[in-house]
């Protein structure tokens, strides 16, 4: 078989997505025997684009022009366009002040001083490009993305997940951290998949994975309510991963 | 009625006496206060008395995330079923029984699901009676399933009044001649008793689905799935496959599935049948109080509480059971 | 006429990143270093928001050092807030420091650093040279990250780290399980230890810098840092120490310290401050290009220190606690720690409220800014007549000395 | 029996039909040898290695050479995925499951079959096996429609059937493309409209209909307008469907379970079934 070829590469942010790839330390022999990274700058040197890419998997938002050149480029190069992690997906962290004018922060950090490349509010890449498909997770679940892969050797894309935190945080028999302890837990807002991480450990979940397309927004406020937590508090959380959350 | 009595005294050597027959899975109250079916076979002391787990007995007979099938391209698909080794589900109050018995005629039967008959195949029941509380509802609205077991145990003053219901059973007894006097002995009345009789005609009627209740309910719902997840009698469930690093092998994963997402009656173009929760609740209240398929007819509610008890809005079925009734004369 | 030559994107570091060389037609003349990825401006994102939510944010600064961002940010809360933690909770943070260079270390060394000194150019390569190597590597990282899961409870972004506490200590077994992989792996590690000591120089040497780390290099945070020239600044000065300025052609703050004599931070420099005994013959050439040796040295030190935190917290019993609540507030923090790239400071300052009013954090990576400055200019000295692609290659080796962390400079 | 394990068959042959729809046509020998006794009406359920399974109608005749029709339109993660199956791939198949058309009903019977779109499939099983003992029958009428002309599948075989005088055949599509001329077998209508001068005796007709269910309340309100009674319209549902033999618990339609009670049912059966006909 031959083998398919990827771009893997990073927008603004952590390098998380890319770094739980390079955590599969188990599965990455057997990567390495069926894809070629062609362009993976943090693993490798190679360092143009060439030819078409099998699929490119893109981690982070944008917020810089070069990298939104770079990502028309990989669409345009590229059979699938994958969003991976909370900031492809819905812009994450590097979005959280997306409300507020870019200058104003970036002199609240710099002062006066110019920098080098300016910078705009931080996308989510389908608002660039056309993705065909998303892995969301603050970092991603190892288990997606290796899924993620063999399925590009089958020839199939990932589907989403519709069900919250919650269901996951359930099977796993845990105490609910919000209606037996009074926590701020996220989860039934929440997309699940990534097996409630977080309150299986008793913390409760601060929403890495975005919002739940079904999430009963209204309903959740007034538990949160019921619970001693006010809208803006509610709200200030939910948006630490997705600026877009409106009731 | 010949029975035989185990005194509270010798509940541990019995116990300890029943490792011979397999592992032991029972009641476990957690330190963070939450109760779970976990292994016993180490010698801990089950709690008896505990109300309800999280997690119903299902999860031993029909798991949460199952391997179905693997295939490979020499072979194709292949039904992967793991060793299973025998185990004893100890202490399952009469609607964990029930349940247990409704999922045996979903899922086993004639021609039955093989994981999970390979895993019932395993699986010794003991019940134990209890008390319902203000979450259960056996003691109302009657079941027609029946509450089946090898073994039985009445809790009463002082230790347990033990009926033998199979030949599985039988034979454990048998091994416990010297913990276990025989003596003629009434069998309690417990909430078994509300297990195996006919059902009242009016659940029969067609369900009012013009009731504002549903609506409001459905308003009310976070899609959390909670109520489905820790019923006894919920089944229904997805089948994913995931293809592996090697690009020809792969496997086939069974989960719990859930009939208040979206994805439950989506097909393929994104049609939805069930759009509404509203739709949703319906289809979950007709599942549970009158079956569909082969089961039409068969009400799998067992009672036991849980879907309201751990609902995070306080959700609870029986009002519309009592607001259908009433719409129903 | 001077020239100048790109490098779009400089590989197998963290972020991005380019060399810019610029010639005057035949020669290279300057290097410079340019770091021009996007910065999201952490400090502005933070400020506003809840004490109990910065560390949160804060660790999504950058993957590879999540944890330790994660401890210095509930540290630098913690000390604002008047939170005191448990003993249990300090061992376990420092085990997971000690997971997170475990990991890091490994990853450099295997999958960043190797490929320059076997030169080839990608991992797929080098999975074909070095299979055994490459093997090894994989199975030294991914001990680091299971430590750093089983205490953090993800090896990215650990959110089972509280403030004053953790959600869920890990159990006795899991704790066991990690001390026996040690065990089965040191001879493994060992060799590895070897094998790096003993791979050849690609870089010519270069003068050592002055140094600097957390005062005893291997508390990880003592509150005080130490250079070679024997200064010692308390973290209460540390921001203002750091003397933090923008040049045009970087997008992280540079140091200037009080003078102008570059530092730089990280695994060579905690050695050279503390030079553990065993070590020192490997390191008579106390410039960058033993920063590989540093790493691998280090390595191994964390390790047995892990081995022994486990002990200890075996011993102890593990308890479940609940994470420690805010006793008095002072309302400002620093914390001052060794990443593993090298010193790291975090400081915030909160409001009655609880409010997050102002935030500084300045990263390894940001501080080396100016000794690899300083190392390139005397690179191309070195080099002077060299090929322009041989400058290029080894500008670019000399630069992943410093195992730069991109995201991390720029935040 | 294989309605849990499923057993293997290789795609032998190929057809794209229009650019989203593909026939592909299954050998099964030796394994599989029910290929050969489904009802039409009936589905399988087709396994894509490392993809996933999916419910699909037949749209052949059973073959006693063990080979299986599958007319698939491709629009989501399967059917999607195995639009770039080459032939000799292997597929997994389960079935046949449901309960078909009740072919012996309609003995000596006028036929009235009415697709919508890739509701040909089924259909066209159900007229192939009509076909087998054309004379067992009697008038068989074909309404076909679909949204343009390029999208009517199976258009040469059932012209073909029309040439020989054996099936009656109205076409209709929504629109024509810019610069298509009008074929003139092929009305510009909606399918509903096909009905309006129709004549047919409706106590000698039975009415065979699928299509997407959004057409089917008007359909059957044409239908029962021409005067078939509500037992005699026999329509086939689609619901989501994961195990085929009535345990996933996707596919109820009132009490009944689709694809045990259904995928065909009398519009009888449905009436006073909430979401049965939409
Ligand atoms: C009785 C019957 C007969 C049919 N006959 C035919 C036929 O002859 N020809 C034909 O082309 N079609 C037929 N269909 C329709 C066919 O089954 C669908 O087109 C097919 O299921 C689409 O699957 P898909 O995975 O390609 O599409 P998708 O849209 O991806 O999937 C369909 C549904 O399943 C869900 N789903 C799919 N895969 C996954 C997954 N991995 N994880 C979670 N959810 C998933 C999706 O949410 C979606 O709602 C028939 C359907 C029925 C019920
Ligand atoms: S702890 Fe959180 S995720 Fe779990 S059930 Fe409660 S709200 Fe949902
Ligand atoms: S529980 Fe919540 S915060 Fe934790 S990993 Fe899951 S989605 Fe993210
Ligand atoms: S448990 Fe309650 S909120 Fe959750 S799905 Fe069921 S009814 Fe809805």
């Amino acid at each position: 078989m031959k083998k398919l070829r990827l771009a893997i590469t990073g927008m603004t942010a952590c390098s998380g997505c890319q770094l739980s790839l390079l955590n599969c330390e188990n599965e990455l022999p057997d990567l390495l025997e069926k894809f070629d990274f062609s362009f993976f700058p943090l693993a490798s040197s190679p360092l143009d684009l060439i030819g078409e890419y099998d699929a490119s998997i893109v981690e982070g938002c944008v917020s810089m022009p070069h990298e939104k050149k770079l990502l028309l480029e990989l669409r345009n190069r590229s059979r699938y366009l994958i969003a991976v992690g909370t900031c492809a997906v819905f812009g994450g962290v590097a979005a959280l002040k997306n409300d507020e004018e870019r200058e104003v922060l970036r002199k609240q950090v710099y002062g006066s001083s110019s920098i080098v490349e300016s910078t705009f509010r931080p996308l989510p890449l389908n608002n660039l490009v056309q993705v065909d498909a998303s892995i969301t997770g603050c970092p991603p679940e190892k288990m997606e993305l290796l899924r993620l892969l063999g399925g590009l050797l089958a020839g199939a894309l990932p589907v989403d997940s519709d069900y919250p935190v919650c269901t996951e945080c359930r099977i796993r028999e845990n105490i609910c951290l919000l209606t037996e302890r009074g926590e701020l837990c996220l989860g039934m807002l929440v997309s699940g998949g990534c097996h409630a991480r977080c309150p299986s450990m008793a913390v409760p979940c601060e929403g890495c994975r975005g919002p739940l397309p079904e999430a009963n927004l209204r309903e959740a406020l007034r538990i949160y309510a019921e619970k001693g937590f006010d809208r803006e508090t509610v709200f200030a959380r939910l948006r630490r991963f997705c600026p877009e959350w409106r009731l | 009625m010949l029975t035989r009595f185990i005194s509270d005294q010798n509940l541990p050597d019995f116990m300890q006496k029943l490792r011979k027959f397999g592992g032991i899975e029972g009641p476990l109250r957690g330190e963070d206060g939450g109760v779970r079916f976990g292994n016993l076979s180490d010698g801990t002391t089950p709690d008896i008395h505990a109300i309800r787990t999280l997690l119903p007995a299902k999860k031993y007979l029909f798991a949460p995330e199952e391997r179905l099938f693997n295939y490979t391209l020499q072979e194709g698909y292949k039904i992967l079923l793991e060793d299973i080794s025998p185990v004893t589900l100890f202490a399952l109050h009469p609607c964990e029984l029930a349940g247990i018995n409704y999922l045996d005629r979903l899922l086993g039967g004639d021609a039955p699901d093989p994981h999970y008959a390979a895993r019932r195949s395993q699986i010794t029941l003991i019940g134990i009676s209890c008390l319902p509380d203000e979450f259960c509802s056996c003691h109302i609205s009657p079941s027609p399933l029946q509450a089946l077991s090898d073994i039985f145990m009445n809790i009463v003053e002082g230790g347990f009044v033990v009926t033998v219901y199979s030949s599985r059973g039988k034979e454990i007894m048998e091994d416990m001649k010297d913990l276990a006097e025989e003596r003629e002995l009434p069998v309690p009345q417990d909430a078994r008793r509300f297990f195996g009789v006919s059902l009242p005609l009016n659940v029969m009627s067609e369900i009012d689905t013009g009731l504002p209740e549903w609506q409001k309910l459905a308003d009310r719902c976070l899609g959390c799935g909670a109520c489905s997840l820790c019923c006894p009698t919920c089944a229904c469930f997805n089948i994913l496959e995931f293809a592996g690093l090697d690009g020809v092998s792969s496997e086939r994963i069974r989960y719990w599935d859930n009939c208040l997402f979206k994805s439950h009656s989506m097909v393929a173009g994104g049609a939805v049948f069930n759009k509404g929760r509203a739709e949703r609740f319906i289809y979950r209240y007709r599942h549970k109080q009158r079956g569909f398929g082969p089961l039409r007819g068969v009400p799998s509610c067992v009672g036991c509480g849980r879907c309201r008890a751990f609902c995070p809005i306080g959700l609870d079925l029986r009002v519309l059971t009592e607001l259908l009734e009433r719409s129903a004369v | 006429m001077s020239r100048v030559s790109k490098v779009d994107i400089l590989a197998r570091v963290e972020g991005h990143g380019t060399v810019e060389l610029v010639s005057d037609g035949k020669r290279v003349v300057d290097a410079r270093f340019l770091i021009h990825e996007s910065p999201r401006f952490f400090e502005a994102l933070l400020t506003g928001r809840r004490f109990d939510e910065v560390a949160d944010i804060a660790c999504r600064i950058c993957s590879i050092c999540s944890t330790v961002h994660k401890i210095a940010a509930l540290q630098a809360v913690e000390q604002a807030m008047g939170i005191y933690i448990s003993r249990q909770t300090a061992l376990l943070r420092e085990l997971a420091l000690y997971g997170g260079v475990i990991e890091s270390h490994a990853l450099h060394i295997f999958c960043l650093a190797l490929p320059d000194y076997l030169d080839v150019k990608s991992i797929n390569e080098l999975s074909e040279r070095e299979p055994q190597k490459m093997k090894t590597g994989l199975k030294i990282k991914k001990l680091g990250n299971f430590i750093q899961e089983s205490v953090g409870g993800r090896a990215i972004h650990p959110f089972n780290l509280l403030l004053g506490g953790v959600g869920t200590p890990p159990t006795p077994e899991v704790l066991k399980e990690i001390s026996d992989q040690i065990r089965i792996m040191r001879s493994e590690i060992s060799e590895t230890i070897v094998y790096a000591l003993k791979l050849e120089e690609i870089l010519p040497p270069l003068s050592p810098l002055e140094q600097c780390a957390v005062i005893g290099s291997y508390q990880f945070s003592a509150g005080k840092l130490m250079t070679s020239t024997g200064r010692v600044i308390s973290a209460d000065y540390g921001v203002e120490w750091f003397n933090e300025h923008i040049e045009p052609y970087s997008n992280a703050k540079i140091s200037r310290f009080d003078g102008s004599t570059p530092l730089f931070v990280g695994p060579l420099a905690r050695i050279l401050l503390s030079m553990p005994p065993l070590y020192s013959e490997n390191f008579v050439d106390r410039s960058i290009r033993s920063s590989l040796k540093a790493r691998a040295v280090e390595l191994e030190l964390s390790l047995e220190k892990a081995e022994v935190l486990i002990r200890q917290l075996i011993e102890a019993g593990l308890k479940s606690e609940q994470p420690a609540v805010s006793r008095s507030c002072t309302t400002e923090g620093v914390s001052l720690i060794e990443a593993p790239r090298g010193t790291l400071l975090h400081r915030y300052r909160f409001d009655t409220n609880g409010i997050c009013r102002a935030a500084d954090i300045i990263t390894p990576t940001a501080i080396n800014q100016s000794a690899i400055a300083a190392s390139l200019k005397e690179l191309i000295v070195l080099m002077d007549g060299a090929d322009y692609d041989q400058i290029k290659k080894t500008a670019e080796i000399l630069i992943r000395c410093y195992d730069p962390c991109i995201s991390c400079a720029v935040h | 029996m294989n309605n849990i394990q499923p057993l293997r068959g290789e795609i032998s042959i190929i057809t794209r039909m229009t650019a989203d729809t593909t026939l592909f046509t299954l050998s099964t020998k030796p394994e599989y040898e029910v290929a050969s006794s489904f009802l039409p009406g009936q589905f399988l359920e087709l396994s894509l290695p490392g993809v996933g399974e999916i419910p699909v109608s037949y749209c052949g005749f059973p073959s006693n050479n063990g080979t299986i029709e599958l007319c698939i339109r491709h629009i989501g993660h399967v059917t999607n995925a195995i639009k770039s199956s080459a032939k000799g791939d292997y597929v997994g198949l389960r079935g046949p499951f449901g309960r078909g058309f009740p072919i012996d009903t309609y003995g000596g019977m006028d036929m009235l079959l009415v697709a919508g779109g890739l509701g040909i499939a089924p259909i066209r099983s159900l007229l192939l096996n009509l076909l087998f003992v054309r004379k067992r029958y009697g008038r068989i009428r074909v309404v076909y429609a679909a949204r343009a002309s390029r999208l009517l599948l199976f258009l040469d075989e059932l012209l073909d059937f029309k040439k020989n005088g054996i099936i009656e055949l109205l076409l209709a599509v929504d629109s024509l493309a810019v610069g298509e001329k009008k074929n003139p077998d092929c009305r510009i209508a909606l399918l509903p409209a096909l009905f309006e001068e129709m004549k047919i005796e409706p106590e000698k007709t039975f009415t065979a209909v699928c299509g997407p269910s959004v057409v089917y309340p008007r359909i059957i309100t044409s239908l029962q307008n021409l005067g078939v009674s509500d037992d005699r319209i026999h329509i086939s549902l689609e619901r989501r469907m994961k195990c085929g033999i009535g345990r996933c618990g996707h596919c109820a339609i009132g009490e009944y379970l689709c694809c045990l009670d259904g995928p065909v049912f009398s519009v009888a059966e449905l009436s006073g079934v909430e979401g049965g006909i939409a």
